[in-house]
């Protein structure tokens, strides 16, 4: 679909957070009517992108960003979401944000309700007329029909069906006069699979109406059926443009996760090193997981199969929504899970922090700050509270063990220790875990599982949020952990790259199931494949380990 | 100036008003004519009467309960010990022990079901305490009208149903603690060694519960309640224990408070004994979602010192006694910037 | 804000004020003395007759003899006096009278009214004799009665004022 | 139809609780009907207008205004002053309602900027902020008054000359929009003009809602993020509530105490939260919703329950106080329990949303009964 001018035109779009670089040099089009495919992974940019978009105020109390934006002809530079939407860009996101109470006329009309005039208005504003639900109603009407659904004005939002709700969103950004682009944050994740083909017909009735859509999504089958074009990101920067049509979601998977050249190589030498020494052992299952599923909000496992062995390092990963977090959290009896959890032999209780603990498994959260820190407690408190609970460590027993008296000083020497050992920058192991830095928290939180001593350590997003120094250095940490006390480690991570430099086998997380599992060996391509769902109609990918 | 705004913004301008306030009354008190020793033996009186109370909102507080405005159930299982004590007509040290005891018994009681009650709504504790404990102290003032009380010095003289308003307890257990041991010096001065030893000796059985495998537990819930789920830690349980400890704690402060103030308050007495208390704890420096000794001591010493020399340097001075205003101003003004400032610490 | 809406809430503004002011003219309250002393008005002596009936505003009247005073309360400056006299000749005198605003007790002469004096004189301002205070009473209103057998509490206990 | 009836009984129990009480209750007391249904009438017109001051902050999610303890003092303000300066009858109460405007809105404006502050525990910090209040309030009625705000009449003050006394007489204005229009009906004398002022704040309630404002305070109530993201001010929404609240809570003081005569200058406030906001629960509101019925269930309820406990205490143990506590404790239950309701019901409904996650070959997620009373 050519146009002669585009509707959006993005241009040199750079953007760093504390001189942490995520987003360069990002340049493309979308014209009139085009449905553009925005894909890539967590962390690509894709949602940065869209706040610089948006005006986001967050954008410009980080510094700004680089580029210019041309939207209808002219520059624009919004100040704030409201800039964007009055200027004709809607959006909608990936959570609902509907009034749970209200009816659909009144959410797609939120805050722009039509009103009766009245002499009050002088005197107290605006504000004070009374809404004129007719012309609410009619108008609510229309932008419906636009979707060519239908959809009951006057039903409560609560009341109603998952896909009724996407599609409230959608007409309230079609309610807005001179709406010319809309975009569309995963608009799928939450809908099955006959409400999504009802959303996507939507879509492309929209577009035939000259309406230009940006589409974000992990689903690619879904992009590559929906769009025109697609555009991926990586890295923060553009790596392709390309039409949809003749695509495949393998191509654009592989584009997705893949890395440069020179970076592949060097995992690839880096795992060609360690392939000797893990997979020649045929060693015994130390866990093994059977149809779990895991009740944890965003990150729904429904039935997943593993099993690990003793001593390796097993790494999951998936893209965002997956799953794959769920799975930690399900066995560490953090979210409400079921099935079974075999380790060694025995069951693990499920639902139960202390039995997962007591089995000597331990924890590293993806959610440091609220999961893996008592922020307002020292160093010293951090690392040891779990052992001393759990384990009875740095406790002395008095009155012949009547009571068990907190032993300040085994848990400062406990600190000390781990401080020289990860190198964590503090003043000292009295200093509150909320003043480090995000890389030294994580120290923290690795030190608090390594108290333990577990057989099993479940690792979740290790080097999300912290510098690249700090990353090695945790990546580092596991390695020697793993190696020096044979102890088994599960990684999830978001990060590939990451997972395939440091594990012997990983998993791939898809729809709150185990897609596949490959050796860190295997080509990039073939983990891509899996991340995105692995098309049934091709040819399925050859599965290493399982169960 | 950096240091000093530093100083400023973790004090709390509030606490830093109150006490160059405190240290300007006992400034001001020698040249008004207002005798010093009397005013801080009152003062240490005070301490020794409302310490324990004091103490009491710690354990709750560290559990991440927040402040516990439902003292008054603790106070209740006090007034049901010594009422029961004198019925069952113990006098001297016995009375006050069998007070306590019984105290507690009632107090471990009304935890129980306070506790449950709080772990299940979880967010909003401070409120449904402020109103639980206002309506256990009315179905209290029933029961004190028709429970069957019979001893002469409790029940109303003549024609009267039920306990009497107020009952004395001297010639039971008045002043017990505060004479025990009791230094006098002067006229004036009066160290009420026995409440002072007592308030300490509670303080120190905190401190020691605080630094045990189970404090622990308690103060890590109050820190990060997910953390501590995490590790291991039943939540509930901790803030269970948490509310029980409060409980048994008020009811043991309040015998303590009537042995030094001579009378038992019954009927709507106990409805905002919690009051005074939290705020002494806030001036204190406490936070609602975490409390030290050091707070309880600092706390105890400006409040009670505030309500000592207020009246006394403001009747002096002015002829007028604004120390009630002062009092509600002081203390619900500190409640309410606690409330208002420790938004980041919610979880 | 625009000027004309800036115009109509100054308006609004200004309107309560008037409003308040006025309000204040109608509702201001004051206590009439019905007086039947006799009154010397221009060298005349004027008397009340034996037994007359009085009633202000229309509310029920009050029958008065010579020499006394009964007191009314009235709101607002504008009243009417409707005397009946009951003794000697037989007749009923209508009349209206206004109040100055801040005169808060006044003396409405029955014997002007009757004597055909001119308007002026039938109120005059009446001065309160000052009074000793009653400090007893004074000090039952000042402190709710507390309750015989209580303490004072040395407020260590009650935080908050009672209910 | 039976689980409709069932709901019925879950949704107004705790109304269904208290008509069954007062059914027990009043031939206990042995109070004749006549004298309750007078009584009932004059509380309604008294009372109601305070009530209904609750609702909007309920609406705008802010939860029960305790702090409309604030707008009783700015309306007691008032008629201090119009009885300092005598102003009686009509006028006289409607000088004290435009005296006690300025001074509601700029409590209210107070009131409803802490609670941004403390979003999340407004309740607490109103209930806190009105303790604070009162001692600002004691502090110029006792101590300012007479000597840095000119009192001019003499009886008003204390004998030592400054500070208002403890009770404040109202003859001037005394029951004078409750007798505007007499009416007497069977012997009962029905306060027609205090019924129509009620009736148009109802109307005032329910046109509100209807108005942009309004609406956007419905939204700010459910979700305060969404409705900040589409461009409601949020905050400023909020503050208006409470103004609003602050303000008809001191018209309904004026209203509350023209009837009774008297004003009880340290204390006549102080407990005008509490009863308001039982009474509104008794009618069966939440913390979350609360109706023009509700008020008018509500204000009958708790006060038949008030007229009635202590005379039914005394005849059943010969103590008139067992039925001066109870109904205190009703009152202090009755918010004791909404509020437990409330944390109750938020608390399994988090939990339930959670569950509607779930995926395939999950056990079906477990049954989490809401808290019914």
């Amino acid at each position: 679909m050519d146009s002669a001018e585009p509707i959006l035109s993005l241009k040199g779009i750079g953007k760093s957070f504390y001189g942490n670089r995520v987003l360069a040099d990002v340049s493309f089009d979308v014209g009139a009517g085009e449905i553009i495919g925005l894909v890539g992974e967590n962390g690509a940019g894709k949602s940065t992108l869209m706040k610089i978009l948006f005006g986001m105020p967050v954008i410009s109390e980080t510094g700004g960003f680089e580029g210019s934006i041309f939207f209808n002809g002219k520059e624009a530079r919004f100040k704030t979401p409201f800039d964007a939407l009055d200027a004709g860009i809607g959006m909608v996101h990936q959570e609902f944000s509907l009034i749970p109470g209200f009816t659909t006329t009144e959410n797609i009309l939120l805050n722009r309700e039509s009103l009766n005039s009245s002499v009050l208005v002088d005197i107290f504003g605006p504000r004070i007329s009374t809404l004129d639900r007719a012309t609410m109603e009619s108008r609510a009407k229309s932008a419906i029909d636009k979707l060519g659904v239908t959809l009951d004005p006057n039903m409560l939002i609560k009341e109603m069906p998952v896909g009724h709700k996407q599609f409230t969103e959608i007409a309230r950004e079609l309610c807005r006069e001179n709406v010319k682009l809309i975009v569309l944050d995963e608009p799928t994740a939450v809908l099955t699979e006959s409400e999504a083909e009802v959303l996507l017909s939507t879509l492309r009735l929209l577009a035939s109406e000259g309406i230009a859509i940006i589409f974000i999504s992990h689903r690619l089958r879904e992009v590559v059926e929906l769009c025109d074009r697609v555009v991926v990101l990586r890295d923060g920067h553009k790596i392709e443009d390309f039409p949809a049509k003749g695509s495949s979601t393998k191509q654009i998977a592989s584009l997705m996760v893949g890395r440069s050249m020179e970076a592949q190589a060097k995992i690839d030498a880096a795992s060609a090193a360690r392939s000797t020494q893990s997979e020649s052992d045929a060693r015994e299952t130390i866990l093994s997981i059977e149809n779990l599923w895991v009740d944890m909000p965003g990150e729904t496992v429904r039935n997943v199969n593993l099993s690990v062995k003793k001593g390796e390092i097993f790494g999951i990963g998936g893209l965002a929504g997956q799953g794959k977090l769920g799975i930690p959290n399900g066995i560490m009896g953090l979210s409400p899970a079921g099935g079974s959890v075999i380790l060694n032999g025995t069951p693990v209780p499920l639902n139960a922090p202390r039995a997962a603990l007591e089995r000597n498994m331990a924890f590293v959260s993806e959610d440091r700050r609220g999961v893996g820190l008592l922020l307002d407690e020292g160093i010293d408190w951090n690392i040891a509270f779990t052992a001393m609970q759990v384990q009875n460590k740095f406790l002395k027993p008095i009155l012949g063990g009547l009571f068990l008296w907190r032993s300040d000083a085994a848990m400062s020497n406990l600190a000390e220790e781990y401080i020289k050992l990860l190198e964590i920058k503090c003043t000292g192991p009295g200093q509150r875990a909320g003043n480090l830095s995000g890389g030294n928290q994580q120290k923290v939180c690795l030190a608090k599982a390594f108290a333990l001593r577990p057989d099993v350590l479940f690792v979740s997003e290790p080097t999300r949020g912290i510098d690249i120094g700090a990353k090695h250095l945790v990546l580092d940490t596991l390695k020697k952990y793993n190696s020096e006390y044979g102890t088994t480690i599960v990684m999830v991570s978001s990060e590939l790259e990451e997972l395939r430099s440091v594990c012997d086998r990983i998993a791939i997380v898809y729809e709150g199931r185990i897609e596949g599992i490959l050796p860190h060996t295997a080509p990039i391509e073939d983990f891509g494949i899996l991340m995105a769902g692995a098309d049934r109609d091709e040819a399925p990918v050859a599965l290493v380990g399982g169960n | 100036m950096d240091s000093m705004k530093r100083f400023v913004a973790d004090f709390g301008l509030p606490r830093i008003i109150i006490t160059l306030y405190l240290f300007a009354l006992f400034f001001a008190a020698p040249f008004v004519g207002v005798n010093l020793p009397a005013s801080i033996s009152d003062t240490m009186i005070r301490i020794g009467m409302n310490g324990i109370m004091v103490l009491a909102l710690v354990p709750m507080i560290q559990s991440g309960c927040g402040l516990n405005f439902g003292l008054s159930l603790g106070v209740i299982a006090g007034l049901l010990g010594a009422t029961i004590s004198i019925e069952m007509g113990y006098v001297g040290a016995w009375g006050f022990v069998a007070a306590i005891l019984i105290s507690q018994a009632f107090g471990a009681v009304f935890g129980y079901g306070y506790g449950k009650l709080l772990n299940r709504v979880k967010g909003g504790e401070m409120m449904i305490a402020t109103y639980v404990g206002f309506s256990s102290v009315m179905i209290m003032s029933i029961a004190w009208l028709i429970l069957p009380f019979k001893d002469p010095t409790m029940i109303w003289g003549y024609g009267g149903t039920g306990l009497r308003t107020t009952i004395s307890v001297e010639g039971f257990w008045r002043h017990i603690l505060d004479d025990f041991l009791v230094i006098q010096i002067g006229e004036n001065f009066k160290f009420p060694t026995g409440a002072i030893l007592v308030f300490a000796a509670m303080s120190f059985l905190i401190w020691v519960f605080f630094h045990l495998k189970i404090g622990t537990a308690i103060t890590a819930v109050g820190s990060n309640p997910t953390y501590a789920r995490a590790s291991g830690i039943n939540i509930d349980r901790m803030r269970f224990v948490s509310v029980m400890m409060s409980t048994m704690l008020g009811a043991l402060g309040i015998i303590v408070f009537q042995q030094s103030f001579g009378f038992i308050q019954l009927y709507e007495g106990p409805l905002y004994m919690a009051f005074p208390a939290v705020a002494a704890i806030l001036i204190g420096g406490a936070g609602v979602n975490k409390a030290t000794l050091t707070n309880v001591f600092i706390g105890a010493a400006l409040y009670q010192g505030i309500l000592t020399m207020t009246p006394s340097i403001f009747n002096a001075v002015l002829k007028v006694d604004m120390s009630d205003v002062i009092r509600i101003i002081v203390s619900n003004g500190m409640i309410l910037y606690a409330l208002t400032r420790k938004t980041k610490v919610a979880k | 804000m625009t000027s004309r809406s800036l115009f109509q809430r100054s308006c609004v503004l200004l309107g309560f004020i008037a409003l308040s002011i006025y309000l204040f003219y109608i509702g201001k309250g004051h206590s009439l003395l019905i007086d039947t002393n006799a009154v010397t008005i221009d060298g005349k002596e004027l008397r009340s007759p034996e037994t007359i009936e009085v009633s202000i505003d229309g509310k029920p009247a009050e029958s008065m003899g010579r020499a006394e005073r009964i007191l009314v309360l009235v709101g607002g400056p504008k009243h009417s006096i409707t005397i009946e006299v009951i003794s000697g000749d037989d007749r009923k005198v209508e009349k209206q009278f206004t109040i100055p605003t801040f005169m808060d007790s006044a003396i409405v002469s029955v014997p002007a009214i009757l004597g055909d004096a001119p308007s002026e004189s039938w109120i005059t301002t009446f001065t309160a004799p000052p009074v000793e205070e009653a400090p007893a009473e004074q000090m039952q209103h000042e402190q709710d009665t507390p309750e015989a057998t209580a303490p004072v509490s040395p407020d260590a206990t009650g935080g908050q004022p009672k209910p | 139809m039976s689980s409709r009836l069932r709901n019925f009984f879950i949704d107004n129990a705790v109304v269904i609780l208290f008509v069954v009480l007062i059914a027990i209750a009043i031939p206990v007391s042995g109070l004749p009907g006549t004298f309750l249904m007078q009584e009932i009438l004059t509380r309604l017109g008294r009372n109601t207008f305070l009530v209904i001051a609750l609702l909007l902050p309920i609406m705008a999610g802010m939860g029960l205004n305790f702090g409309m303890v604030l707008g009783a003092m700015a309306g007691q303000l008032g008629l201090i002053f119009i009885t300092d300066w005598n102003i009686v009858g009509i006028p006289g109460l409607l000088l004290a309602m435009i005296i006690s405007l300025p001074i509601s809105v700029f409590l209210g404006w107070l009131c409803g900027s802490i609670m941004n502050l403390a979003k999340g525990r407004e309740m607490v910090t109103g209930f806190i902020l009105a303790f604070f209040m009162n001692g600002l309030y004691m502090m110029v009625v006792l101590y300012a008054m007479g000597s840095l705000i000119p009192i001019m009449n003499p009886e008003l003050l204390l004998s030592r000359g400054y500070g208002i006394r403890n009770v404040v007489g109202l003859d001037g204005v005394r029951q004078s929009l409750d007798t505007l229009i007499p009416l007497k009906i069977a012997g009962l004398n029905i306060p027609v003009f205090s019924f129509l002022i009620i009736a148009a704040v109802s109307y005032f309630i329910i046109w509100f809602r209807k108005t942009k404002i309004g609406q956007d305070m419905r939204a700010a109530g459910q979700d305060r993020a969404v409705s900040g993201a589409a461009g409601i001010p949020v905050e400023q929404t909020r503050i208006l509530a409470i103004i609003i609240s602050t303000v008809l809570a001191g018209i309904g003081q004026i209203i509350f105490l023209q009837n009774l005569g008297t004003i009880n200058t340290t204390s006549s406030h102080e407990q005008i939260g509490m009863f308001s906001i039982a009474a509104l629960l008794i009618g069966g509101a939440s913390v979350t919703k609360a109706s023009i019925p509700n008020v008018i269930v509500g204000v009958i309820l708790f006060h038949l329950l008030f007229l009635v406990s202590p005379m039914a205490g005394k005849n059943l143990i010969g103590s008139g106080m067992l039925g001066e506590y109870f109904r205190q404790f009703v009152s202090y239950g009755v918010i004791a329990l909404a509020l437990v309701l409330y944390e109750w019901k938020r608390v399994t409904q988090e939990n339930d949303s959670r569950a509607t996650l779930r995926g395939g070959g999950a056990p079906a997620a477990k049954e989490a009964k809401g808290g019914a009373a």
